[in-house]
């Protein structure tokens, strides 16, 4: 069900563990839902700097937490906001229908985490709209965000 | 960490069983030769007569009823969604009642829901902590509306075999049906259909060795059961359909294998899946047998993992090439944990982290030995992953 | 008299029919090798899983289907039963009546029955000598309570072909949902859904030389009906029960085999059935083909032959290895005789005196020969003993 | 289904035909029913000195008809009269319970022609039950009936 691309990524995942000195954690999910994700970021200037991720749930969620955190690192905190679950799901290849929310997860859980750094620094977080959002065109009201 | 070549270590005969040989080659002949349709008149549609009747006699052997209540199927649901609605229409006179239990297979539990859509109504009762139905319970569940008690003989995910003998009993005694599900029994526990006091009983033949998409319903004489399939007048007009002869053959071959020894099988079995049981939770901390310490089927182990997911669990044992299951209903588009986890009182996170290994015939003492290798290292591995994992679980961080 | 030896004459390919090597070879690899569940998550299943997606694919595209809309089922029995019990419940809202033919098979009109009993009401429409169905009957016949028209392609006893295409025309004008019973028409007329409005088709693979207990159910796309076995997630959520993998594979086989080269095909058998039908009508007084003379299977040859009954003619082309069948249901308890031929207009006796020839892929000019040398003695021989026959049919007596 | 002694007789039927100058027959079925039987008996002193049946039917009513011929060929008519339906059943080895009917029949034509044979002698008709009587003991009326 899952192509070679989310099997290779889940069985040798990349960025596991934490920051001990974070600037943002962002958590999504929850154990009785069956997955949770937990994303730390590490900022220089506008960068990241480094991110790691822990995550709790089935093979697409590890995947989609892996290729997630692999994608941002570097970008800027706006570029990272505008890395969409679609993305995610491309840059694996694809997801089986009943996986896709776990790639819904690891944007919401990268947003989590940039918003909670806007937050420490005295900014404003940007506006998180429900995960429906990611469907539509046009329905997310941050300015970089295609 | 990718031993994709190697043969897999299957352990997960309670999903389905490869056919054995025997199986096999007593099927072989009907597939091109003999195979007329049992309903003709001339000579050669003989063969195909007589395999049937001979499957039906060896199938009515292992379950200790007379050739003329067994009845053909494609396969346990089938015989479940008979058994269940046939007895539901056909009584309806006398009442709209059933009884059964919340750790069902899906293919009674949806029947029951379809049931109660058609305005009857189900009792799902509870189970213990291992598993268990108290017939106390199904005695004060009946009521004088009642028609079916149907309960599980073996639960498909925890192994736990029920007290059939005494829920017969007690549906006997007031005068109810008592149909079980035996689909995971047949081969594993000895089954009498009159000492248990059974009146309905479904199996199927992929779990025993035989062909998929077989599988038969006893129907104790003079049962009132409507059909589920109408048409021709097969099975004594029970169940129309061209009969599956090589199926039907293959069925009762493997019936015979499956029930000729059951207690040397069981103790070969218990034995190989007792010494994983017990490497398992030596090796792995934070790790609980779910399901019943004795009443269980003897290749049955079910575990719970803490702070780990059991999809993650089964993708990097397959990784090993090791074949398991998982009571996370991953594949099916629902997210749900299994209903039976938590039937037995599991929180929704150790239901999402549960690991079901079956054994079964082809299993060795090396397969043990390679899942007691590879598996504490998989949990480990994902621990590693979870940010649930406390840090006096987790190995210290590789990179 | 006695040729019990040599090998049997079968012409009674529309009863059952042997597996093509083809088809056997296709199925062999998932008896005890690829042997998973194709539910299962691990590799090792994913063959089972290709091999179920590839018959579908073959299935769908051998009537004009995408593969989502077909649902594999355990024979043409049950994808009957499906179909208009599934429609029938799905849609009781919006009415309790069908439409169908007199001439069906008994899945489907024991299914009406069934349905008439749970409170639908039912219309079997008449068929003209020949077997056909005006679809001006069944434009007349729907009522604003109609929920489905349900009409078999071609008839199993006497080869008629019905106008689907029309009937499925008649159906959508007035917003009907078109069943049809296709069991024997695959593989013998090219079927498209689309250009022939067809919204369920039943299928069966024992009739062209796939597996018994193998079949499938065509449901369009956005068609409303309810499931017939209730379980598992298997078949999206449409039909539960481990799927028959070897079976389904065979199916997927054997169906591209038939529908390959149609018109080739029919050209050979019918040739061979021409020459049968016009040797037996010229050599034997007082008999007639039932049936349709242009609409009818290419295989199909069925007659009636005054003064004597069916089940004898049987026997005694048994006894000279011939495989044939007749409309009298004398292998079961009835002695009634086909409800087909007494809707075609016979009267009693000629319907009891009933033989269907059906002719297949390992049938050669020869087994037309014998056929024709021995059942002109046969019917002579039971006019002889038969209180029907007058004198001048009759030859003089022997002893 | 059938036996393989009434697969003999059915294919080699014997006693088939006709006796033009017969001293009673007796026709039984009907042809809406798929069965009829008819049989001529010549009586020799008491003795049935030659019995010849015609059928239209399936294999067990040829196969009943010719073997119930053989049995009564030679017998008194009383002797004849008492021959059963389990008698012909037992003497082919056996009938499927669908076909039964068949051996019931043959009883019930050589009846027919008995009592036909009684009647153009001027004697009363031997009582004749519903074919049910063969099932049971004791409710045959006629004396010789065990
Ligand atoms: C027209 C028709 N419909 C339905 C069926 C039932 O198919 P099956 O015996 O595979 O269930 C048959 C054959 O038996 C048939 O000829
Ligand atoms: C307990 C139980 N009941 C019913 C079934 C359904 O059997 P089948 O898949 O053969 O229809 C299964 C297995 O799938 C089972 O384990």
């Amino acid at each position: 069900m899952y192509t070679e691309k989310v099997i290779a990524e889940f069985t040798n995942p990349q960025n596991v563990g934490e920051i001990a000195d974070a600037d943002g954690v962002g958590e999504v999910g929850s154990p009785a839902c069956g997955d949770i994700m937990r994303i730390y970021l590490k900022i220089e200037g506008d960068r990241i700097a480094d991110v790691r991720f822990r995550t709790f749930g089935c093979g697409a969620a590890i995947a989609s937490s892996s290729m997630a955190t692999r994608m941002i690192l570097g970008m800027s905190l706006a570029e990272a906001w505008a890395v969409s679950n679609a993305d995610v799901v491309e840059a694996l290849g694809g997801l089986p229908p009943a996986k896709v929310h776990c790639s819904v997860l690891a944007r919401d859980a990268i947003r989590a985490a940039i918003n909670d750094c806007r937050t420490r620094r005295g900014l404003e977080p940007w506006e998180v709209r429900s995960s429906g959002c990611s469907r539509g065109a046009g329905c997310d009201s941050h300015p970089e965000n295609g | 960490m990718n031993d994709q070549d190697q043969r897999p270590v299957y352990m997960d005969h309670a999903a389905t069983t490869f056919m054995k040989p025997e199986v096999i080659a007593a099927m072989a002949p009907y597939f091109s030769q003999h195979f007329g349709n049992p309903s003709s008149l001339y000579r050669f549609a003989r063969e195909s007569r007589m395999g049937v009747d001979e499957a039906r006699r060896e199938v009515g052997a292992a379950v200790g009823a007379s050739p003329e209540e067994i009845f053909f199927t494609a396969g346990g649901s089938e015989a479940d969604n008979w058994a269940i609605k046939g007895v539901a229409l056909a009584n309806r006179k006398r009442g709209d009642h059933i009884v059964t239990s919340s750790i069902e297979h899906h293919a009674v539990l949806h029947t029951c829901e379809w049931l109660e859509k058609q305005g009857f109504s189900v009792t799902y009762l509870p189970v213990d902590e291992f598993g268990l139905l108290d017939p106390g319970d199904v005695r004060d569940a009946i009521t004088d509306r009642t028609i079916l008690v149907s309960v599980m003989a073996a639960n498909n995910e925890i192994g736990t075999i029920q007290p059939v003998a005494e829920l017969g009993r007690v549906a006997h005694d007031h005068g109810v049906l008592f149909h079980t599900d035996a689909v995971q029994a047949v081969g594993a526990v000895p089954i009498d259909v009159d000492r248990m006091g059974i009146d309905l009983l479904s199996l199927s033949g992929h779990k025993f060795y035989g062909p998929k998409g077989t599988g038969a319903l006893y129907i104790r004489r003079g049962t009132r059961i409507e059909n589920l399939i109408h048409g021709g007048g097969q099975e004594r007009g029970r169940r129309a359909g061209t009969e599956n002869v090589p199926g039907i053959v293959g069925l009762g071959r493997a019936i015979e294998l499956a029930t000729a020894d059951i207690e040397a099988h069981n103790r070969r079995i218990a034995a190989m899946r007792d010494r994983l049981v017990r490497g398992i939770l030596s090796a792995i901390p934070d790790a609980r047998l779910n399901g019943h310490p004795t009443e269980r089927l003897a290749n049955n182990a079910n575990f719970s993992f803490r702070y780990v997911e059991g999809e993650s669990i089964l993708l990097l044992l397959d990784a090993h090439g090791i074949c398991a299951s998982t009571g996370s209903a991953c594949s099916s588009a629902s997210l749900e944990p299994s209903h039976v986890l938590l039937a037995i009182g599991l929180p929704h996170e150790e239901a999402h982290g549960s690991l079901r290994l079956t054994l079964g015939d082809a299993n060795t003492e090396e397969d043990v030995d390679y899942v007691l290798e590879v598996l504490p290292e998989v949990i480990g591995r994902l621990r590693q992953i979870s940010p649930l994992t406390p840090a006096h679980a987790r190995m210290p961080e590789a990179d």
